[in-house]
């Protein structure tokens, strides 16, 4: 009965149980960061078993369905973000969560994740997807009702598509458990190959693959499915969307995959290729690619800490999705680096402005400025994520990039290419105000008295940058596991140098240069630099004057022209879109109410004789 | 063949069905009643023609005599004339 | 032995008749009599549940000795010992809720009649002739003019005048149905009706059916037979709204199916399931839309209550016995969930005086426990898994999968993004709102908040264990569906046959 | 107005040509007896009871009768309920005339009688307890219209009603302990008593008993149902 | 298509009665219709017990098995008649404590409860 699949999937739900019932503080910290640890040591024993036999297997019956869980290479990966970034966020929260409340619904959806890796059936899948989705909204819903709502109702819109394919797929193969899906619609696939005919026709397989895409798009924050994301993310405690951004959004990343494994034979058949990558794929590849744009555009655009990495969360999902859309063995490895990376830089991000919030109250560049005097840890942390994410070597950051790049490239796909090219300029971009407009130039005066980083935070960054550093200067170490899933080497090199054959990436020769240029500057600049007063008035604009509702300062409105630039494009919101169709249909329904239920007796009368007479008629 | 009970027949379920009427229409409430009483009573008649002499008994007792006064009662209570006035066009989307 | 399980009809009503001289004794002994009566109830129908599950076999209480189809009999299968064992908990909890929701006198009136609501939902659950069937629903029903009525106040009145007229006039041609069988079979009892539906004149049969549905379909709440509902619900004292979503509209619905499934052999069955589809999924669609913007949230629940028995009807007109599994299975999960979410907001108007959203604002700070209460109700209804509902809600889709209707998926699914929407603001105007009205923490009754724990309990351990009640919930479908041993299990006269 | 009439004509007259063209294959005055061939064949035998719908009423159908009294019990119970007021009396200004109030007096005992009369013979005679009960209310009624004062015993009477029910179910009940089913009729079917005189008073083991007790309990009933709507409620 | 007079009757009772519900706004007189209904149902009921040419199922003197209508019909009525006037009391009852509280029995004045 008890497994260790079991353990790993269920002691964050048990854990947060309990800590949400006892409700005593101290005790229930303790309780859920064990709840967090206990899985990811599971977790990393799992990591021997793996090698010795190909996977860890468990089933169970409840309710006539028979549920099934699988610990394999893939999902093992993917379990491990989980874990180490969960792990963190949940070290973080115990620093800025107040109740009991956030614990029991942080690890419900820890165990939502998890329970997803791990399923080898789509109706286990689909309810831990439902988990999942239901603690994070209950974790937004405690501090915003609208953004909850939203949220919610998108997911669940995915998560029904989601059911109503596996539905179409279980009236059409009669199987849930993945093994069975897969073999069967691979051999449709060779049937339709042989050109009899097939189990699933064109259309079936169209709207298999276009319900799956929805329910696994939402989840990613995929364009145009994004909309929750930036009020989501910014709308609950920044500790959890560490955990948020960084593994929940996997999950969508996760479903990619597994239409992949699914349906990839079938839907290749099916629709064919777009020069290398598989049409279908290119699809997902393209809205990857549109949501990197969007995502960094308006992540540039934001005045707000919190919303403005949940853009650039989304902007980052979107190199995952172009990496798993073009479909070669090394994109789909490259995405899968990127989603390792993504997790670790943006989950340490997410911390730091956990840390921000926590300690200032204020989430608005306006309101802030030189923290980096009055928060050196936090800093230090925001200095390697900022590196990371910027994807500068010798961190992980650049060595998934640079990998997505030479994937993608390597495809001969100049468009895609351009767009992540583009998404790594404009990080600089709104990375350049974060830094600046957060950690240096003149702090308002009532930051003064800003406390750093309490401790449990500090550890959970520690950790997360820890790994940003470890895994940049030696790549080798993630290649390999990524190697593991496809079952050979993809990825040649040693544990410090990445080999594609048509380039390589060595992460010790890159950090011993970089240390040694920072040391010849550090030289240099200790030998000749000297102290220089700067007057605060010194300030200009771009060639514009400075009024009052032209004040363009790196705190506020910095990227004012950009958004007059764009204000065309920017009036295309599915936001508002979204919330109209919503009204809409609200007004529909109160009208219809009003209308039916009118309280006139005799109304309802005539609707009984109504009702008679449609049975007259008819004839039933 | 029409022989005399049939007449008998038709002539009472026609006063019945009047009765019916009267007692929908009439705007007295009261004098519906009795006509509702009189639907009843010519109903009970009937059963004693189709040969249920115990429901014919109950029926007058029960259905005629109790239910009207149960309803005089109620009038009594309320109002005896229906003053709803006809009401305007267009019922239907005033709803 | 087993006839002693007639006990479950005779009980309730010697109890019902013994009240007027009870009162005579002292009128504060009432409540608790009621009380008492219902956990007897309950314990019987425990007994008769064990009885039922334990041999397998059904108990035909036969009244007068007479052997079907010449005497009465009740049929207490597995679906009937389910849900008699529901119905008395249900009412037991009610009566216990009872003893301080209700204010208005005469309370010894309100003991009587609801007693007999009890017996006349059990009745129409275990019995096994047509005509008896009405005979319970009339109960069932003038119990419930009566305590919809019972405030006294003008919208209650207004409310029981609703019903009625509507019920009248359901259950006029639900007669005139009866009438029909009647006149071609010369038979009312359940198992013979089934036996020989297929000898019926395609005509009389195609009338006599529709005309049953139709009678049926007003206590069942199929829109647009359900106009009453609402202003019923809303209108009627707290407890008597949670009995009637409990198990009143699920006595008729029960009936429903039962009629359905016996006149299965009828040539126009297959017109039936299509119209009922129809109705069930404009009931689910219209409840749904209804329950958005109301502002009463006894009469949101109300019509919340009203989609998920549109739920059911579809469920039930799918044809398939996973389809009346499945429906089965939510009958039981709203039930439960339902009594929950009405004894809450019951409990919050005694204690707040008003139900309206402003009056919940903030309430998790009043009455923590009672909001609790409702936001795992409310959470279950939507269909989260490690609730009840969402098992009886997969079960529903999957049964609609198999039977290739996926119109009836997307129904479930977009009534649940609906519910969503509305609970979802319900919980955060709960928890996270600050209401306009400085409100102190009231301090909230003991065993009241026993029976909600035990309630909310109840949903999450079928949410995380359903293998139990889905074993339970199937041997009963099996009851409703599988009419040939149906037919076998009533031991009819073999002289009385044409 | 006259739209709606109409409207309402032609459903009503469509529904009509159904219930007409479904009752056309049920033909009038045709044998379509199954189950009641059976009673009329067995039921002086089984029952002693030479009326057979009072057979049926009572014994086959047994369970029905008991929810028909359970129904008249709620609209009693309900009507009262629902007309609760904290104090009632009646508001009748004019006393009836002096042919009235004397005809009353001399007419209540025998109406009473003749309703005793006609629920005591019910398995002889067409008739039974529900008439019969419902002619002794008809006396209450007339005394209720005969003064302007008078008043039922409020009090006795619900618990003559409480009691008249539950003699109905205990009789029931004692079937179940003798002849082990509800309803069972043991004094016919076990005591075997009355098997001589099929046709007279004292036969038809306990359909006389239960129709007495239903007759008392529906005339008190009815009564309890015109006193509850005759007198208002004041402050 | 023959049907008798009586089936003509009681179908005609029955849609003079659900008429007066469709159509008249008063309250007691939508009663009125129930009640006629019912009484069209009952009288339904007994005609399709009839057998033409038999008497009454009270077995006495010289009336054998076989020569009395079906006694389930009218039995069935019986039962029918008080749940009727049941349901009419009842009814009347709650007409009366409208009238009390709204001071109308006009069934459009009385949508309190609506929407």
């Amino acid at each position: 009965m008890i497994n260790e699949l079991m353990i790993i999937i269920f002691t964050p739900l048990i854990t947060g149980v309990i800590a949400w019932l006892l409700d005593i503080k101290g005790l229930r910290e303790g309780i859920s960061i064990l709840g967090a640890a206990v899985p990811l040591a599971y977790l990393i024993q799992a990591h021997q078993t793996l090698t010795s036999q190909p996977s860890i297997q468990y089933s169970i019956v409840i309710s006539g369905f028979k549920f099934e869980f699988l610990l394999y290479h893939l999902s093992w990966i993917f379990a491990m973000i989980a874990g180490v970034v969960g792990f963190a966020a949940v070290l973080g929260m115990a620093s800025t969560t107040k109740d009991s409340y956030e614990w029991l619904f942080a690890l419900m959806s820890l165990t939502g994740v998890y329970g997803i890796f791990l399923a080898d059936d789509l109706i286990s899948f689909f309810i831990f997807w439902e988990i999942m989705t239901f603690g994070s909204f209950m974790m937004v819903l405690k501090y915003n009702r609208k953004a909850s709502l939203k949220y919610f109702l998108l997911s669940v819109l995915g998560a029904y598509s989601m059911l109503l394919a596996i539905g179409i797929l279980y009236a059409k193969v009669g199987a849930l458990d993945f093994t069975t899906i897969q073999q069967t619609l691979y051999q449709d696939a060779m049937r339709g190959v042989l050109g009899t005919n097939t189990l699933l026709s064109r259309n079936d397989m169209l709207l298999i693959f276009g319900l799956f895409l929805i329910a696994f798009g939402v989840k990613a924050g995929m364009f145009p499915l994004h909309v929750w994301a930036p009020d989501a993310y910014s709308e609950t405690n920044q500790s959890y969307t560490a955990m948020f951004s960084g593994v929940l959004s996997k999950a969508g990343v996760y479903g990619m995959l597994v239409i992949y494994i699914l349906l990839g034979t079938r839907l290749m058949y099916q629709f064919g290729r777009i020069g290398a990558a598989p049409k279908f794929g290119y699809v997902i590849a393209f809205l990857g690619g549109i949501t990197i744009i969007v995502g960094g555009l308006l992540a540039a655009l934001q005045e707000d800490i919190r919303k403005l990495f949940a853009y650039s969360s989304i902007s980052q999902v979107g190199y995952i999705l172009v990496g798993i859309g073009v479909g070669s063995a090394l994109s789909i490895e490259a995405a899968i680096y990127h989603a390792i990376s993504h997790a670790l830089f943006k989950g340490l991000f997410f911390l730091i402005v956990a840390t921000i919030v926590l300690r200032t109250g204020k989430t608005e560049f306006k309101d802030m400025g030189g923290l980096a005097e009055k928060m050196p840890i936090t800093f230090a942390m925001t200095f390697v994520a900022i590196l990371s994410l910027a994807g500068i070597p010798p961190l992980v950051g650049f060595a998934s990039k640079w990998l997505l790049f030479e994937a993608v490239i390597h495809e001969n796909m100049p468009i895609l290419g351009g767009m992540i090219f583009f998404g790594s300029a404009i990080g600089f971009v709104y990375l350049i105000r974060f830094t600046y407009a957060v950690w240096f130039g003149q702090r308002p005066t009532d930051l003064d008295d800003t406390k750093d980083t309490p401790i449990p935070l500090a550890i959970a960054m520690g950790i997360l940058a820890l790994l940003n550093v470890v895994f940049g200067i030696a790549p080798g170490l993630v290649a390999t596991e990524l190697n593991k899933i496809f079952g050979k080497e993809i990825i040649k090199g040693t544990i410090w140098e990445l080999n594609i054959g048509f380039g390589r990436y060595n992460g010790l020769l890159i950090t011993i240069w970089l240390v040694t240029g920072i040391v010849i500057a550090g030289i240099i600049y200790f030998l000749g630099a000297k102290v220089r007063r700067v007057p605060v008035t010194d300030t200009y604009q771009g060639g514009n004057p400075v009024t009052m509702e032209y004040n363009l300062t790196i705190r506020r409105n910095f990227f004012l022209p950009l958004k007059e630039t764009l204000a065309f494009w920017l009036r295309i919101s599915f936001d508002r879109l979204y919330q109209d169709i919503g009204r809409w249909v609200e007004d529909l329904a109160e009208t219809l109410r009003n209308y039916i239920y009118n309280g006139n007796v005799q109304a309802y009368a005539w609707y009984l004789a109504i009702i008679l007479l449609i049975l007259a008629l008819w004839g039933v | 063949m029409i022989n005399c009970i049939q007449c008998i027949e038709y002539v009472m379920v026609l006063v019945m069905i009047l009765a019916a009427i009267f007692a929908v229409e009439w705007k007295d409430l009261l004098a519906a009643v009795v006509g509702m009483a009189a639907v009843s009573l010519v109903a009970s008649i009937l059963f004693f023609f189709l040969q249920a002499p115990d429901v014919a008994m109950t029926e007058a007792t029960i259905g005629a005599a109790m239910s009207a006064a149960v309803f005089i009662f109620a009038i009594k209570r309320t109002q005896r004339y229906e003053t709803e006035e006809e009401e305007k066009l267009g019922w239907w989307i005033r709803w | 032995m087993s006839q002693y399980a007639s006990l479950l009809i005779a009980l309730p009503l010697i109890s019902a008749f013994f009240v007027p001289i009870i009162k005579a004794i002292g009128k504060k002994v009432v409540m608790p009599f009621l009380v008492l009566i219902t956990a007897i109830q309950m314990g019987m129908a425990t007994w008769v549940f064990n009885e039922v599950y334990t041999t397998g076999k059904p108990i035909i209480i036969m009244a007068g000795g007479f052997r079907p189809p010449v005497g009465i009999n009740l049929y207490i299968g597995h679906f009937a010992a389910l849900f008699v064992l529901i119905i008395a908990v249900a009412s037991f909890f009610m009566a216990i809720f009872s003893m301080k929701a209700i204010t208005v006198e005469p309370k010894d009136k309100y003991a009587m009649l609801s007693l007999l609501l009890m017996l006349g939902a059990t009745g129409m659950i275990s019995t096994g002739d047509i005509f008896n069937l009405f005979v319970f629903m009339e109960i069932t029903a003038i119990s419930a003019y009566a305590l919809t009525a019972y405030n006294k106040s003008g919208e209650a009145s207004e409310a029981a005048m609703k019903y009625i007229v509507l019920g009248g006039i359901g259950s006029s041609f639900f007669l005139v149905g009866i009438a029909l069988i009647y006149g071609s079979l010369g038979t009312l009892n359940m198992a013979q009706i089934a036996q020989l539906a297929g000898q019926m004149n395609p005509t009389v049969a195609q009338a006599a059916l529709a005309m049953l549905v139709f009678g049926l379909g007003v206590e069942a709440e199929l829109f647009p037979l359900n106009a009453w509902a609402p202003d019923a619900y809303q209108a009627a004292p707290h407890p008597v709204t949670a009995m009637f979503s409990a198990f009143v509209v699920k006595a008729g619905l029960y009936a429903l199916a039962r009629i359905l499934y016996l006149t299965h052999a009828v040539g126009s069955w297959g017109h039936i399931l299509r119209l009922l589809i129809i109705l069930g999924t404009l009931t689910v669609v219209i409840g749904e839309f209804s329950a958005l913007r109301q502002t009463n949230v006894k009469r949101m629940f109300a019509y919340s209550s009203i989609s998920q028995v549109g739920f059911i009807a579809v469920g039930f007109a799918l044809g398939t016995q996973a389809g009346v599994s499945a429906s089965i299975f939510h009958m039981v999960n709203h039930a439960i969930v339902k009594a929950l979410m009405f004894m809450a907001v019951g409990y919050v108007a005694l204690e707040l005086g008003g139900v309206t959203l402003e009056d919940f604002k903030g309430l998790g700070k009043v009455m923590p426990l009672t909001a609790f209460a409702i936001t795992v109700g409310a959470i279950s209804i939507i269909g989260i898994p490690l609730f009840n509902v969402f098992w009886s809600k997969i079960q529903l889709i999957l049964a609609a999968m198999k039977a290739g209707k996926s119109g009836v998926i997307a129904l479930i699914l977009g009534a649940s993004l609906v519910e969503a929407v509305y609970y979802i603001r319900l919980i955060h105007l709960m928890w996270f709102e600050e209401g306009s009205r400085e409100r102190t923490r009231i301090k909230e009754n003991f065993v009241f908040g026993t029976i909600m724990l035990l309630l909310v309990a109840l949903i999450i351990i079928i949410g995380v264990a359903p293998n139990m009640t889905w074993n339970i919930v199937q041997k009963a479908s099996a009851d409703i569906y599988n009419v040939a041993q149906y037919i076998k299990n009533v031991p009819l006269l073999p002289g009385v046959s044409p | 107005m006259v739209m709606k009439r109409a409207l309402a004509i032609l459903t009503l007259l469509i529904i009509g040509y159904w219930m007409a063209s479904a009752l056309a294959n049920v033909p009038f005055g045709a044998d379509k007896m199954l189950v009641a061939q059976y009673y009329l064949n067995h039921v002086k035998a089984q029952t002693g009871a030479v009326n057979a719908v009072t057979a049926v009423v009572v014994n086959y159908r047994g369970f029905d009768t008991l929810g028909e009294v359970t129904v008249l019990f709620i609209a009693s119970t309900g009507v009262a309920a629902l007309l609760w007021r904290k104090k009632r009396e009646r508001t009748a200004e004019t006393e009836g005339s002096i042919v009235l109030t004397t005809g009353a007096r001399l007419l209540f005992a025998f109406i009473v009688l003749f309703g005793a009369y006609i629920f005591i013979h019910g398995h002889l005679t067409p008739g039974g307890g529900f008439p019969g009960g419902a002619t002794i209310a008809t006396a209450f009624l007339m005394l209720y219209l005969a003064f302007s004062a008078y008043e039922i015993p409020h009090r006795s009477f619900e618990v003559t009603e409480g009691l008249a029910g539950m003699g109905y179910v205990a009789v029931g009940l004692i079937g179940l302990a003798i002849g082990s089913y509800f309803l069972f009729d043991w004094i016919w079917q076990t005591w075997g008593w009355g098997h001589s005189n099929i046709g007279r008073l004292f036969s038809a083991g306990f359909i006389p008993v239960i129709y007495t007790i239903i007759g008392i309990k529906v005339g008190t009933e009815l009564s309890g149902i015109v006193d509850s709507m005759v007198k208002e409620g004041g402050e | 298509m023959n049907i008798g007079v009586y089936y003509f009757g009681a179908i005609s009772l029955m849609l003079i009665g659900l008429y007066a519900i469709l159509v008249k706004k008063n309250l007691l007189k939508i009663l009125v219709g129930l009640s006629i209904m019912e009484t069209g149902v009952n009288l339904l009921l007994i005609s399709i017990g009839y057998i033409a040419g038999r008497s009454a199922p009270i077995l006495s003197e010289g009336i054998g098995p076989n020569q009395a209508v079906d006694p389930i019909p009218q039995a069935l009525v019986l039962t029918a008649i008080v749940i009727g006037v049941a349901t009419t009391a009842l009814a009347l009852t709650v007409a009366i404590n409208l009238y009390e509280t709204y001071k109308t029995l006009n069934i459009e004045e009385l949508r309190r409860l609506r929407g």
